[in-house]
């Protein structure tokens, strides 16, 4: 048997045996739901080798699977983040409802995505797609907040969008005969600029849609915020990358081979720089972690689709690079948030605060990603930065510099709002119960974060597979040639020249360790966050003087401006009238027989009118 | 043996910036206390007070997170410093400088006001917090024009690097202050915020926020900031002398570029009143974004 | 050849006068015998359609007259297709109502299994008969069993309902009565093969108007959009089974008809156009509709009207790949549409008002029926891995090959309409709270019903998974319904060797 | 270095050198004295020049200086004050009133006598004391500094059971972090 | 004015009738006794009906002679221009007195001020923490027959050396020729 076919179906049959096993066994689910993921994943990267194809036929249509290289770098994030997010699930879930349940579809958007990256073929990628996507759906759903407005309107957007690739898609076979993306892309040459206008358009909806670019953007907010903290860790950390999957091929593989593509990046490049700056002021406003984190992931996919649209090597590198970070620190984070909540029932900053010395552990994986996320070197954020600010310099996207420069800097805020409202901040008696997460959801995250320091020091170790994608995508090798452009990247990838900075950051370190803080240690001692110097006054027990409430309200005040246009009214109101609209139309079944009879009359008498226009005698 | 000179060369860039940045504090005291008919401590008191704190016999913390901040502040000075060309030829000081990279290095230099922000959160004093919010917002205000002009220059001399900037410089004979004045404009009107002189000094405001991030912080950790501080003064100022004055040749070139570009923030901020935070952001945004415009269209037409 | 396509008319017709004589020997025979009837009736036709795959049509002469003058029935690829379909949802139906309520209490109970015999069999006959009078008479006996089976639970609405539906369907058979007429006096015959063969021949004014006439009559029947006003009402007051037989076998019938007469009868060439034109304005009315809606069953109407627009659209792109979409679709719909009404009318079962508010969080409580109507709203929005995606792409696809992108794009962005309105109500099941104030008091659906709907859910996933299980068919019947000459070939043909 | 003893004395030395030139002031300006610490420091006086200035919080500051009288209310905040201060720490009471009650000295809500309850290093007289004697105050505190003989710090660490047991007669309800250097 | 004044004493005098004009010269004043429990009504009364929205002060004088503490509560009409003074006396030993912060706002801290100082307890008044005086526990310092150099001595540390101090006032008299009062000697040194 086929491999391919082996890991689908075990990820199908483990979904409908955990399903079936979370209505008998607890424990039984949990090590069913783990082997779901793990054994796939492991069969994947000993059994699947790259450009293995298996062809079949559904439906009178031709369809094929198989991995490439450039797929490769989206399984990395999809399988590791699957499996990490997974072992965090089953602590993090633990004593939910329903569980059977979550854990299947758990299983199904990851199956889903890793067939979005199989699929070889219009037809099974757009199967696996809307899999994933109602998967999702029924994720954000799951906790039955909001349910109504949230998951439908995240519904409506995947739905919207996926039905405008489907259109595609169909247009694609009419025009080719054929459903494999590797016609369309031989064939897109020769279409009419009409439809090699309109193709990537609709495409890029339904990409556009799950990366959150920026006016599809605003179901993001709500719905990585409503579903449970360890599936959006997958959802923000993986899934959304399929729609940079799909925008990356649409880019590279159809817009590229035109002359006019050229435009059509730009308008791709300039909005990822809007939704950058939009996600970003809008997570420095948030009170709520999970929003935080949620509009902090539409904005930096912000980034990565800015790398895409001006795809040149080094942006598209760059790109690659920071979903792969993306990942990794965005789904820790997640994950941290998700523990806090568990620990402590709420994600609002102005509730839980001076966490660090309760949960040291989760402070330090969000420590990292934070830094990570910030961009700061020596963690892997800075280089896809560096790359990108250095791929927009050379390819004369200078105010799209300013605009990336502008929400990575305003990035801090929030990151500091992020770690300074959980962790940092006054010991409040009311969280003095609270203790480290348990250790299964500790140690996805702290793998995880040492993963993106890994990755900031070595990056060579993701670069070296995301230039072979890259070639795969038809980019020339970019092997060492660009990392020559800066001393950081000289002769980076395997061996590592950053030890001087290395060393130098050590050993100041500890210079100044010892020098400021070992040397009369015994005379630092330590106290409580109660004993400050607030003009003499002792803090009472019940008196909080943390300050979380309008954290950055100068910087918000000053940027008003920016953030008082909103698209998400514009929708909202769309959908008002659309429904008014249609509350009209019902109005034609008036529930009278009469006029149901006077309508069969006016409609034969109207036809009889218009007998030549119709039938044509 | 080659090893052994650039540590040694390092340290001795460590310590020259130090020195050069706590007598520049002394001197701007001197000056200030001037300027109000004073007479003023005299120009060496900051080492003075950097000594006196040193010589704390007791020390708190609220976790290790304060521990941990003024040591993340001085790594990044430190490192930050490696990576600045101090003199043009680099014969003394041969430390990282000729791999330097803007971009890398304005990544670098947040990396420790970050990290500070840590330990001023990590005392749970509410001013901290508050200080530490507003720094961060007027750091999004003044990072604005200053990446503008930088961008501008790395359009127009096709380079991040700044000894390739420096280089340019010296091929085509003039400071990039007069061959692109926008830039060199909408810089130092960053620098104003970058320095924290008035009117930009909000953050710390001893009055009103109890110095701010710094109000639970003494003794040692204070003369780690303190002296990371002038470092990172130190570095700033040779990044607006190499980028924008050509570099210098020699120690007292210098100290006279660094000297007389930093008399601008305290000239300026020595007669003006304090900014709320987000007048100062309001500010930053006004001419010095235009001059930044103005530069980047001037770069890239020409 | 198992046995003669005339059975499946006259078996179901000779039990409907035999079951109340047996009914007096032990009442519970006049529930278990139309079951009965059914299942052979699905069971040949399902089996003529495998002979008729293999072999070619069946055309089967009632009475020793030939063709065109005596009435014949044929058993074609599709008319077989729809045929074994309409079978198949009739035991279903009856397997789910064996035991539903109320139908032990009221006294018509041993009615409602002889009307559902009955209304299979017309609709069986509308759909195999070779001659338009004969195909009158099955859509009045269709007619006169469904008014009873609306108003069945007997109550002011139910009465008003069928009263609508009464009126409707008088109109409809009047004009077909007036049409036959026409043609009949035009051609002399009423042989559909042979009026198709000579309709060249008719005057064009008089071809009009008959042809209007048909749409008008058949459109009643088919719910096109200005016609189909009866619709949610009897769907909704009749009992909840026989919503799924109005949607899976009348209205299918109904289409056939229209379909055989757009196609066969006449040679009118905008009437395909026609067909596309009047279902897309069917697709966005009644979609938006039942957008609006309040009711579940109600919903359900329209939506089930919607998609029988779709079919039409399907059918109007007029190519072969169009109408194998179109009859796709009718399977796929009369596969998920009965499951919509199954689990839906178990869903509201205590409620008197049957709103779709009162179903908050009954998931938890009715666990099964919750995931058939979950199952059958994710299949006919057209979400894959479920069998109403295959339709859809089937649709799109042959619209594209058209060149028909507009239409493409009307059709989804109904589709999320569709959604929407599909999703509120399973969010409701599933994700809102239980609360015992406005939520319907939980009702355990019998096994009979579960089995009824299980066979349909896996039916679903089977067409989903592999869609190949019905594709050959599908192809057959639409080259069948496609190639007009060599229907009426076979037809005449059949008259002719009985000549010689 | 050779002799552990002689090397501290050198470092002592210095370090008492640097403490007298740099002094950070707390004024705990509770009194009407508080309205004479502006003139000395600004252009009149400049106790700038002598490296006396201001400090934000205790945590940074070397003197505490009480401006005035204090009230049981306050001692409480002034105690804490001090002992969030950091070694090496002095006190200067300031005006008659932290003397011997000043003008208060039958006030039923203020204390007379400020030494009972805080190390005081060094007094200046006066009601106010002006500018001048503030300066003088606080050369002489220097010159203590210098001579290594301010140290109010120890004594308050030494005796810390009788400043507590004074401290605490004044406000019975005693909810203070520990005091352990 | 007068009329006006004739007439609000009318309007109250009809509405309460233990109220007991106090005659004050001053026109723009108006000033009369009332029973402790009306106060509360006559407030709302004079708050509600005759516009005196304005609660500008609540004086009290520690009538020792009398054994009686007297609450002054002063309320000022914008539009008649008028201040009233209700005036009301309590016995000085476990006084209770009508709350009345549920009118004004700003009353409350007045009355937690009147608990402490002079131990008047109001009944149902919010804030049950110290207010000015933190751990008091002596009697209520301002109320007359406190002694207030006694519980300093006896409280607070005395350091030796102001008990040959002179009185700054005789030697002011010396040289004015004035007399030091018989009540002030008491606390002449």
């Amino acid at each position: 048997m086929e491999m391919i076919y082996l890991i689908f179906i075990i990820f199908l049959g483990g979904a409908v045996a955990t399903y079936l096993l979370g209505k008998i066994n607890g424990v039984l689910r949990d090590i069913t739901f783990l082997a779901t993921l793990i054994v796939p994943a492991v069969l994947f990267y000993t059994q699947v080798s790259i450009g293995q194809t298996v062809d079949f036929s559904m439906s009178g249509m031709n369809l094929q699977w198989g991995i490439t290289d450039f797929g490769y770098i989206f399984a990395y994030i999809v399988l590791g983040l699957g499996v990490l997010a997974g072992i965090y699930a089953v602590a993090a879930m633990k004593g939910k409802e329903n569980l059977g349940f979550f854990y299947s579809n758990y299983i199904l958007s990851i199956m889903a995505m890793m067939g979005i990256l199989f699929s070889r073929d219009l037809v099974s990628f757009f199967i696996f797609w809307e899999i994933m996507t109602w998967s999702s759906y029924l994720m954000v759903v799951f906790s039955g907040k909001d349910v109504q407005k949230v998951g439908i309107k995240y519904f409506i957007f995947s739905a919207v969008g996926a039905y405008a690739m489907l259109m595609a898609i169909v247009t694609t076979y009419s025009l080719t005969g054929s459903m494999m993306i590797d016609s369309l892309v031989t064939a897109y040459p020769g279409f009419d600029f009409s439809m090699q206008l309109l193709i990537p358009i609709l495409l890029l909806i339904g990409f556009g849609v799950k990366s959150a670019m920026m006016p599809l953007h605003v179901w993001a907010s709500g719905s990585y915020s409503h579903a449970p903290m360890a599936y959006t860790a997958v959802f923000s950390g993986a899934l959304s990358k399929m729609g940079i999957y799909g925008m990356i091929i649409v880019i590279v593989s159809l817009v590229s081979q035109i002359p006019e593509g050229h435009w059509f990046r730009e308008v791709i490049a300039w909005l990822g720089g809007i939704t950058a700056v939009g996600g970003t002021l809008w997570a420095v406003a948030q009170d709520d972690a999970k929003k935080l984190l949620a509009y902090s992931s539409v904005a930096q996919l912000g980034y990565i689709i800015v790398g895409v649209g001006v795809g040149t090597p080094l942006a598209m590198l760059a790109a690659l690079f920071m979903a792969v970070m993306h990942g990794l620190f965005k789904g820790t984070l997640f994950m941290a948030v998700g523990a806090i909540e568990k620990q402590t029932g709420t994600t609002n900053f102005t509730e839980v605060t001076g966490l660090i010395r309760k949960m040291p552990l989760t402070f330090l994986a969000s420590l990292m990603s934070i830094i990570a996320l910030a961009g700061i070197p020596p963690l892997g954020g800075f280089i896809g930065k560096w790359m990108l600010y250095e791929s927009l310099v050379g390819s004369d996207h200078y105010m799209l510099v300013i605009v990336v420069f502008f929400s990575s800097t305003a990035a801090f805020l929030y990151c500091y709002k992020f770690l300074f409202g959980f962790f940092l901040g006054q010991e409040e008696p009311e969280w003095a119960h609270v203790k480290e997460a348990p250790a299964m959801m500790v140690v996805p995250m702290i793998i995880m974060a040492i993963g993106s320091f890994i990755l900031g020091v070595f990056p060579g170790l993701i670069l070296n597979p995301i230039d072979a994608g890259l070639q795969e995508l038809g980019y020339a090798s970019t092997q060492g040639r660009y990392w020559e452009m800066s001393m950081l990247f000289n002769e980076w990838g395997d061996k590592v020249v950053l030890q001087p900075i290395l060393y130098t950051i050590i050993a100041v370190f500890v210079f100044f360790f010892v020098f400021v803080v070992a040397k009369n240690f015994k005379k630092t001692r330590y106290v409580s966050t109660k004993d400050i110097s607030s003009s003499g006054e002792i803090p009472k027990a019940h008196e909080n003087l943390t300050f979380s409430r309008g954290f950055f309200q100068p910087f918000l005040r000053a940027v008003e401006p920016l953030m008082k246009h909103q698209i998400d009214p514009l929708y909202t109101g769309f959908g008002r009238g659309m429904e008014a609209i249609f509350d009209f139309v019902r109005r034609i079944y008036t529930g009278n027989g009469q006029t149901y009879a006077l309508y069969a009359i006016i409609f034969a008498v109207l036809l009889l009118i218009f007998k030549n226009q119709l039938f044509g005698l | 043996m080659e090893l052994l000179t650039h540590i040694l060369g390092a340290i001795a860039t460590v310590i020259l910036a130090f020195v050069v940045g706590m007598s520049y504090g002394g001197i701007v005291r001197k000056i200030t206390a001037r300027v109000h008919n004073r007479i003023g401590p005299p120009w060496y008191q900051n080492f003075i007070d950097a000594f006196k704190l040193y010589g704390k016999t007791t020390a708190i913390h609220h976790g290790w997170m304060q521990i941990m901040g003024p040591a993340f502040l001085m790594v990044s000075s430190v490192v930050t410093l490696m990576f600045i060309p101090v003199l043009t030829n680099g014969g003394w000081f041969p430390n990282l400088n000729f791999e330097g990279d803007l971009i890398f290095l304005l990544y670098l230099m947040v990396f420790g006001p970050l990290g500070m922000a840590l330990g001023a959160g990590q005392t749970g004093n509410p001013n901290s917090a508050i200080g530490v919010t507003r720094g961060l917002s007027q750091m999004v205000g003044f990072e604005i024009p200053w990446v503008m002009a930088l961008v501008a220059l790395m359009i127009q001399f096709d380079t991040t690097s700044i000894t390739g900037l420096m280089e340019a410089q010296a091929q085509s004979g003039t400071w990039n202050m007069f061959s692109s004045p926008f830039a060199f404009i909408a810089a130092v009107l960053a620098m104003l915020g970058m320095f924290r002189y008035s009117p930009f000094d909000i953050v710390g405001a001893p009055t009103e926020l109890a110095s701010g991030p710094v109000s639970e912080n003494g003794g040692k950790y204070l003369f780690t900031m303190m002296s990371s501080g002038s470092i990172f003064a130190f570095v700033k100022l040779t990044l607006y002398v190499d980028i924008f004055m050509g570099g210098a040749d020699n120690l007292v070139i210098l100290l006279l570029k660094t000297f007389s570009i930093y008399m601008i923030p305290v000239l300026y901020g020595i007669v003006s009143p304090r900014y709320r935070t987000e007048q100062a952001i309001r500010f930053f945004w006004g001419w010095p974004l235009f001059f930044g415009v103005l530069a980047l269209i001037y770069a890239s037409i020409f | 050849m198992v046995g003669s396509p005339v059975l499946l008319i006259a078996i179901p017709l000779l039990a409907a006068f035999l079951i109340p004589l047996l009914g007096m020997i032990w009442k519970e025979l006049v529930r278990i015998i139309p079951g009965l009837v059914l299942a052979y009736m699905m069971i040949l036709s399902a089996s003529l359609l495998y002979y008729v795959l293999e072999n070619g049509p069946i055309i089967e002469v009632l009475a020793g007259w030939r063709p065109p003058i005596g009435i014949n029935l044929v058993f074609s690829p599709f008319t077989g297709f729809l045929a074994t379909i309409m079978t198949f949802l009739g035991f279903i139906v009856w397997l789910y109502s064996y035991r539903f309520k109320r139908n032990v209490e009221f006294e018509p109970s041993k009615k409602y299994f002889i009307f559902l015999m009955m209304l299979v069999a017309g609709s069986v006959g509308i759909v195999l008969t070779g001659d338009i009078f004969n195909q009158f008479v099955f859509i009045e006996i269709v007619g006169i069993s469904a008014y009873a089976l609306t108003a069945f639970y007997t109550g002011r609405n139910a009465a008003e309902a069928s009263f609508k539906y009464l009126l409707m369907g008088s109109l409809s058979a009047s004009a077909l009565l007036i049409a036959i007429a026409i043609i009949y006096s035009q051609l002399g015959t009423l042989n559909m093969a042979d009026i198709a063969d000579n309709i060249h021949l008719m005057d064009p004014r008089f071809k009009v108007i008959a042809m209007i006439l048909f749409i008008v009559g058949l459109g009643i029947e088919a719910e096109i959009f200005p016609l189909n006003g009866w619709a949610p009402d009897a769907y909704t007051e009749a009992p909840g089974p026989i919503g799924a037989a109005f949607a899976g076998i009348v209205v299918k019938a109904g289409v056939y008809a229209m379909v055989r007469m757009v196609f066969t009868l006449f040679d009118v060439s905008g009437a395909v156009d026609f067909l596309l034109i009047i279902g897309l304005i069917t697709l966005i009315i009644a979609e938006t509709t039942a957008l609006r809606q309040e009711q579940l069953k109600r919903m359900l109407a329209y939506s089930s009207i919607g998609q029988m627009g779709l079919v039409f659209v399907a059918f109007g792109i007029g190519t072969t790949e169009g109408i194998f979409a179109a009859l796709f679709l009718m399977l796929n719909h009369a596969i998920i549409k009965p499951l919509l009404f199954f689990s839906g009318s178990y869903l509201v079962f205590n409620s008197k008002d049957k709103k779709i508010s009162e179903m908050n969080g009954l998931g938890k409580y009715m666990p099964m029926t919750a995931a058939f109507f979950a199952l059958g709203s994710f299949a006919i929005v057209g979400l894959p891995p479920f069998a109403g995606f295959w339709s859809k792409l089937s649709i799109l696809t042959a619209a594209a090959n058209e060149g028909m992108l507009l239409i493409i794009a009307l059709i989804l962005m109904v589709s999320v309409v569709e959604i929407v309105y599909y999703f509120r109500v399973v969010n409701r099941i599933y994700f809102f709270k239980f609360d015992k104030v406005t939520s319907v008091v939980p009702h355990k659906p019998r096994i009979n019903a579960v089995i009824a709907m299980a066979v349909l859910g896996i039916l679903i996933l089977v067409i989903g998974f592999y869609p190949d299980a019905v594709t050959g068919v599908l192809h057959q019947a639409s080259d069948d319904l496609q190639n007009t000459q060599q229907y009426i070939n076979n037809v005449l043909s059949v008259g002719q060797t009985l000549t010689n | 270095m050779i002799n552990d003893k002689n090397s501290q004395k050198i470092v002592d030395i210095i370090q008492n050198w640097a403490r007298k030139q740099s002094i950070w002031v707390l004024a705990y300006g509770t009194g009407c004295g508080a309205i004479e610490i502006p003139p000395t420091m600004t252009s009149r006086y400049d106790a700038e020049r002598l490296g006396v200035r201001g400090a934000a919080t205790p945590r940074q500051a070397d003197v505490l200086l009480i401006t005035g009288y204090l009230t049981t209310k306050t001692l409480k905040r002034v105690i804490r004050v001090y002992e969030q201060m950091q070694d090496p720490k002095y006190v200067i009471g300031f005006g008659s009133c932290t003397i011997n009650g000043g003008m208060y000295y039958d006030s039923y809500n203020t204390i007379k006598v400020l030494d009972k309850y805080l190390p005081v290093d060094v007094y200046i007289n006066g009601c106010m004391p002006r500018p001048e004697s503030v300066l003088a105050g606080f050369g002489k505190l220097q010159e203590l500094i210098g001579n290594g003989e301010a140290n109010g710090a120890t004594k308050y660490k030494e005796n810390l059971e009788w400043y507590r047991a004074n401290q605490k007669k004044i406000i019975p309800n005693w909810v203070m972090p520990e005091y352990n250097w | 004015m007068q009329q006006l004044k004739a007439n609000l004493i009318e309007h109250i005098k009809t509405s309460f009738k233990d109220a007991r004009e106090k005659d004050y010269p001053n026109e723009n004043r108006l000033d009369f006794y009332v029973n402790k429990q009306c106060i509360p009504s006559i407030l709302t009364y004079a708050k509600d009906r005759l516009g005196y929205i304005h609660l500008s002060h609540i004086a009290i004088v520690d009538w020792l002679e009398d054994g009686e503490i007297e609450l002054i509560y002063i309320i000022w009409s914008p539009e008649e221009k008028i201040k009233m003074f209700v005036r009301t006396r309590v016995e000085r030993e476990n006084s209770v007195m009508p709350n009345i912060d549920m009118i004004w706002r700003q009353a409350n801290t007045y009355e937690r001020e009147f608990r402490e100082m002079y131990g008047i307890q109001f009944q149902g008044l919010e804030g049950e923490q110290d207010f000015l005086l933190e751990d008091w526990d002596g009697p209520p310092p301002m109320r007359r027959d406190f002694d207030t150099e006694a519980y300093a001595d006896d409280t607070f540390f005395h350091r030796p050396g102001r008990e040959d101090a002179q009185d700054v006032r005789e030697a002011i008299t010396k040289r004015s020729g004035e007399e030091i009062p018989d009540f002030a000697k008491k606390y002449s040194r």
